[in-house]
């Protein structure tokens, strides 16, 4: 009886697995691993361009409720079918191409920036066993991946022959760069903990439970900060707020894709809300379990709901984090990947050593979470450069 | 063939610089989103830094001051409210002032109340809406401007019910006011105004110590007292520059001594004293409100001595001016005892105070001109006239 | 220090997130075309030209008196005067407009030629939904296009037009008095000389 | 998997080609990072994943961008017009058959060519890092230490340049 509900919770868990084995068994033995690998692509496009339309009317529907509005609620159900109108309208509209544009550049650096999104893909696992190609190098293959974004926003910038885009570019290229490098080492710990760059042993490590409670980096002192500095990192390479200087709306008008229209225009924000999936993504398999249910109690629930079920939940914190926070300024952002990001990310990969070779214990959570927090703290008033940043009070005359 | 920067007019530094590279002349605006109207800047850049910064305005001219030259005293009244399309209120009761004081008109009590209301209506929702700008400014997608024009939503309904139109009130008349306040304006007025200290509440809450805004204002774009003083700036500017003159005080025009408030002063001159001195003028604001409110007589709204068609004054000329919530804005009318002035002439704070803003950006980067910009509180139709 | 003001920034949008969907005073948006705004008295837009009765040529108000054209500040009116007479609204007979026209793309809704006008026959309008596919004939309304019955007037402005007709009724009163006077005294007069017009007996006053 | 290959090196070609011919250098600094990005996928081809991953990270992702800027910063004056062929054309052409002549007899002289592969080790990152660290400690060393010292440099240089204007 329980034996047959397992198998049945397993065969729904494994739905797609099996529905692929079986669609591509009957092709001729050459065309099998093609065959699969191109429906695999297929799915992620889909599922994620999907997510991306989804994400579009949650962002604007939950920006409007904080701000007390109601939002896009007239095409279709609540609203719903608002990024469909939106798709028609990018792709009815005008394609404008400055005349002074170098106009092949021009054209490529939409798709390339697209296309670096979409393979990223490629090593996120998104349930059990669902995964593209289990890379050894997995977590590597992401940021070089990752990287190729930059240059397709330099070429955007540089094409487009404007000085506001020209600008947008290279902020947008000065704070990826920075901010890269507390992403990649944020992530290190998680590298080291694992022992391995392979995005699917990493979340395997993960899918195991101390009574209900789940093996997650998260729930440690150098996961915890690993997480946040991984999460602000993300916020900084996807160009979200309040890091989101490179579009800049109200002092570069939008940066690098300013001199794009209609469908090349919508594909920039395709890639953007890609990369932050991605990011995001990648934040859940290092930190969060992957497609790991948070208690051991709920792993009937199919692997790839509680991935998308945790992806939701940050995009969710993302949209909430947007509607509240002003963004920095250049050189602020600079100093805080430079003089914050840097420092505690190398001091959580000396943390996470410490942690290693502690016994467990107490002990070892306290001295951990010392080693962390008091230089967060120094660290954050180092930052305000000998200015003094403070509530003020202020006098009155009669 | 040639490279992205040939599209770029490339500026070469002044002799006198040491350092390599070149700058880069990026004209903001009249298109900007962030310019507050048409206007422009012509902005020289060292990298992200301000070099050299010309505002160029103008965009927005109307011939405000001859266009009056040739209409009749009333005709100019709807005109002032397309000035400060924020705040027409205000504008009408400084033109109203100076056309008063030109011709010896005596205005009722009770319209001198009904002034007073409307004027400080009108400065807490133009703070209100100028602290939504600017952090808009900065980036927060909108939301504090929401709940600024949520809240305002509110003191435009009174305006409209009160004058028939939202922003161009027209309300203002030589003598009074034009139509008394409706049946139950007082008790929504009330109403309104005792749910503001709960907004401004949430508004700081939402904003005032938060790091990135502190960050981003403090210590940019500092006015000195004296190079303010020396400027001409005046209301909320010069105030956080710790300059202790708001006209209301100083010249205690209308009623306005008859109400106990305190000017907020600020110390640093910089953009969050700006930011801030705003705030703290909307809490001012609410006092004189409740006050008003509450004491507000009954009796005729206008001098019933005062003619509608064919207003002559007699010769002479006349300078009003009262503290706008975007600073002192004032009317200087000659008369030649025809219908119409002789001489029209207005004193716009927001131009004023747009004179230093050169002085505020250089230094600074692309990111905190708009932030300053915001800060001063300029609306182009006051502006360019 | 550090993060506590962006924790209450949090802190406040989610407040006002979750308070959108059970406070009304803070989603206080109306969803125009199927909720609308209650009339407001003194709400005003473009102006039109009141008449009385059914005949809207016969009913208008109007005497082509000039005095808005001339008041109008953007100068956006204009007027030309009829050569003929026919009764007014209080029931002298006086001049009507042969054309009366209003440029509403020039038109600053400032209300101005409602205040001027001592025959309380120009007065603002509400309907805001005007639109026309033709920018130059499309927004200049002549003389039939700006006639509105009395009827709406009071229907959009009631404590107004009630004021307004309760003085033209008076106004009527007297006139029609004096009418009836001066009648009377044609009367005893036509008596006598048996020899006169009513439209006579109306212009003397 | 031969028609991969020739796919990958014609693209390769193609692009290191394209750098040197264009006349625009940012076109040129493009064109390379195709090469770069072959040849990467040329690495991947044999099982280098970790050296493919590193190309991609190191020459398209930074090494790019950086010629991109040093181009954006030094050359904004004016557009590059030189003619594609320099008057040392001869010259380099030369030097450089020359030098390919040289690594090509070195080639087929050290009997590389000619030996049997073994099978691509499957996890390439383990023994990479185990001789990074155990084998090559030295020298990974003394390059940490190099760059550092750069970097330094740099920033001491930027320093001083920012004292000179106030």
């Amino acid at each position: 009886m329980t034996l047959s509900m397992f198998q049945a919770i397993d065969q729904i868990d494994q739905i797609f697995v099996t529905s692929q084995h079986r669609l591509v068994s009957d092709l001729p033995a050459e065309f099998q691993s093609i065959s699969s690998a191109i429906l695999s692509v297929i799915a992620i496009v889909l599922v994620f361009a999907l997510l991306f339309a989804i994400t579009t009317v949650l962002e604007r529907k939950g920006l409007g409720r904080m701000q007390n509005r109601y939002g896009p609620n007239r095409v279709g159900p609540c609203g719903f079918f608002q990024p469909l109108a939106d798709g028609v309208k990018s792709l009815t509209k005008e394609d404008l191409v400055p005349r002074t544009a170098d106009q092949l550049v021009h054209f490529l650096a939409p798709v390339l920036l697209v296309m670096a999104a979409f393979l990223a893909y490629a090593v996120l696992p998104v349930g059990r066993n669902m995964v593209l190609v289990n890379l050894n190098a997995g977590v590597l293959y992401f940021f070089a991946v990752g990287s190729l974004v930059e240059l397709a926003v330099f070429m955007a910038g540089w094409s487009s022959r404007n000085k506001y885009s020209l600008l947008g570019a290279m902020r947008a290229i000065a704070q990826m760069i920075s901010y890269e490098v507390p992403l990649v080492l944020a992530s290190i710990v998680v590298i080291m903990a694992a022992g391995s760059l392979s995005t699917v042993s990493i979340v395997d490590m993960q899918a195991s439970y101390t009574g209900i409670w789940p093996h997650w980096f998260v729930f440690t002192p150098w996961g915890f900060a690993g997480f946040a500095l991984f999460m602000i990192a993300a916020t900084a390479e996807s160009n979200r707020s309040p890091f989101d200087l490179p579009e800049g709306e109200s002092e570069i008008i939008a940066g690098y894709y300013i001199e794009y229209s209609g469908f090349k225009f919508a594909l920039f924000f395709l890639g953007e809300y890609l990369g932050m999936f991605a990011t995001s993504a990648m934040a859940i398999t290092l930190f969060l379990g992957g497609w790991a249910a948070p208690f051991s109690f709920l792993t009937w629930i199919p692997s790839y709901l509680w991935f998308f079920a945790k992806l939701v939940l940050l995009i969710l914190i993302f949209i909430w984090i947007r509607g509240t926070l002003p963004r920095l300024r250049m050189d602020q952002l600079m100093s805080f990947a430079w003089q914050f990001m840097l420092p505690m990310t190398l001091l959580n990969l000396f943390v996470a050593g410490v942690w290693h070779f502690m016994p467990a214990g107490i002990v070892r959570w306290l001295v951990c979470i010392a080693l962390l927090v008091a230089p967060a703290i120094l660290l954050s008033r180092s930052l305000k450069q000998g200015k003094k940043f403070a509530v003020r009070h202020y006098r009155f005359a009669e | 063939m040639s490279t992205a920067t040939e599209a770029i007019r490339i500026i070469p530094k002044s002799p006198g610089a040491n350092d390599e590279g070149q700058w880069l002349e990026v004209s903001m605006g009249p298109q900007h989103p962030s310019t507050h109207g048409v206007f422009r800047m012509d902005v020289v850049l060292d990298g992200e830094r301000i070099v050299k910064l010309k505002p160029v305005f103008g965009y927005l001219h109307r011939n405000h001051e001859k266009i009056a030259e040739n209409e009749s005293y009333l005709g100019s009244m709807p005109y002032t409210d397309r000035l400060d399309y924020f705040c027409s209120l205000t504008n009408n009761w400084a033109y109203a002032l100076a056309v008063e004081k030109l011709a010896g008109i005596q205005v009722p009590e009770r319209a001198e109340y009904i002034r007073i209301i409307t004027a400080e209506l009108t400065r807490f929702q133009n703070h209100a809406c100028l602290i939504g700008f600017l952090t808009q400014d900065m980036g927060a997608s909108g939301t504090p401007l929401m709940y600024a024009f949520r809240e305002r939503e509110k003191i435009l309904d009174l305006f409209e019910s009160l004058t028939g139109a939202r922003m161009m009130c027209n309300y203002m008349r030589f003598g009074g006011c034009r139509v008394d306040l409706p049946a139950g304006w007082i008790e929504q007025a009330r109403a309104a105004v005792a749910s503001f200290p709960r907004f401004l509440d949430e508004f700081e809450q939402l904003l005032a110590s938060n790091e990135i805004l502190m960050a981003r204002t403090q210590g940019v774009g500092v006015l000195s007292k004296e190079f303010a003083v020396n400027a001409g700036v005046s209301g909320p500017v010069l105030r956080a520059s710790g300059v202790n003159y708001d006209v209301r005080k100083a010249d205690k025009y209308g009623i306005y001594d008859r109400f106990a408030f305190k000017i907020p002063l600020g110390e640093h001159g910089d953009t969050y004293d700006r930011y801030m001195v705003r705030l703290l003028e909307m809490r001012e604001s609410l006092k004189i409100l409740e006050l008003a409110l509450r004491d507000i007589p009954a009796g005729p709204i206008v001098d019933p001595k005062t003619k509608i068609r064919g207003f002559r004054p007699k010769p002479g000329e006349a300078y009003a001016h009262i503290e706008a919530p975007k600073g002192d804005l004032g009317f200087y009318l000659i008369s030649d005892g025809s219908s119409n002035p002789y001489r029209y002439r207005v004193r716009p704070p927001s131009l004023v105070n747009l004179t230093v803003l050169e002085e505020l950006c250089i230094g600074h980067n692309v990111a905190d001109v708009v932030v300053i910009l915001g800060s001063i509180d300029i609306v182009m139709g006051e502006v360019d006239r | 220090m550090f993060g506590e003001g962006i924790l209450k920034g949090l802190a406040e949008t989610a407040r006002n997130f979750f308070g959108s969907y059970v406070s009304k005073d803070r989603l206080t948006t109306v969803q125009f075309p199927e909720q609308r705004l209650p009339q407001i008295e003194a709400a005003r837009n473009f102006p039109f030209l009141v008449y009385d009765g059914e005949d809207w040529q016969q009913g208008m108000r109007c005497v082509s008196c000039f005095i808005c054209e001339k008041e109008c500040p953007p100068k956006c009116i204009f007027i030309e005067k009829s050569t003929d007479k026919k009764p007014d609204a209080v029931g002298k007979p006086q001049f009507y407009p042969k054309v009366f026209n209003i440029d509403v793309s020039v038109c600053m809704s400032c209300q101005i030629c409602v205040e001027v006008c001592p025959f309380d026959a120009i007065k603002m309008d509400v309907a805001f939904e005007h639109s026309t596919n033709n920018r130059f004939a499309g927004l200049l309304w002549d003389k039939k296009e700006l006639a509105k019955p009395n009827e709406y007037y009071r229907q959009i402005h009631p404590i107004e037009a009630a004021a307004v007709d309760a003085a033209l009724a008076e106004e009527r009163a007297k006139v029609a008095a004096k009418a009836k006077a001066a009648a009377d005294a044609k009367a005893a007069a036509i008596a006598a000389a048996a020899a006169s017009t009513s439209v006579e007996v109306a212009t003397e006053k | 998997m031969t028609v991969t290959f020739l796919i990958l090196a014609a693209l390769t070609l193609a692009g290191t080609v394209a750098a040197m011919a264009m006349r625009n250098l940012i076109h040129c600094v493009l064109a390379l990072t195709l090469g770069f990005a072959g040849l990467a996928a040329l690495y991947l081809l044999l099982g280098a994943q970790f050296v493919g991953f590193t190309q991609v990270l190191v020459y398209v992702g930074a090494v790019a961008i950086l010629a991109v800027f040093v181009i954006m910063m030094t050359q904004s004056a004016g557009p590059a017009m030189q003619p594609i062929f320099s008057s040392f054309w001869m010259t380099g052409s030369v030097v450089a058959a020359a030098v390919f002549v040289v690594l090509a007899w070195a080639i087929c002289r050290s009997g590389f060519a000619s030996q049997v592969l073994p099978p691509p080790v499957e996890a390439a990152v383990h023994p990479i890092g185990d001789a990074l660290m155990h084998g090559y400690v030295l020298p990974l060393e003394i390059m940490g230490l190099l760059l550092t010292a750069a970097m330094i440099g740099a920033v001491v240089l930027a320093m001083h340049e920012k004292r000179r204007t106030p």
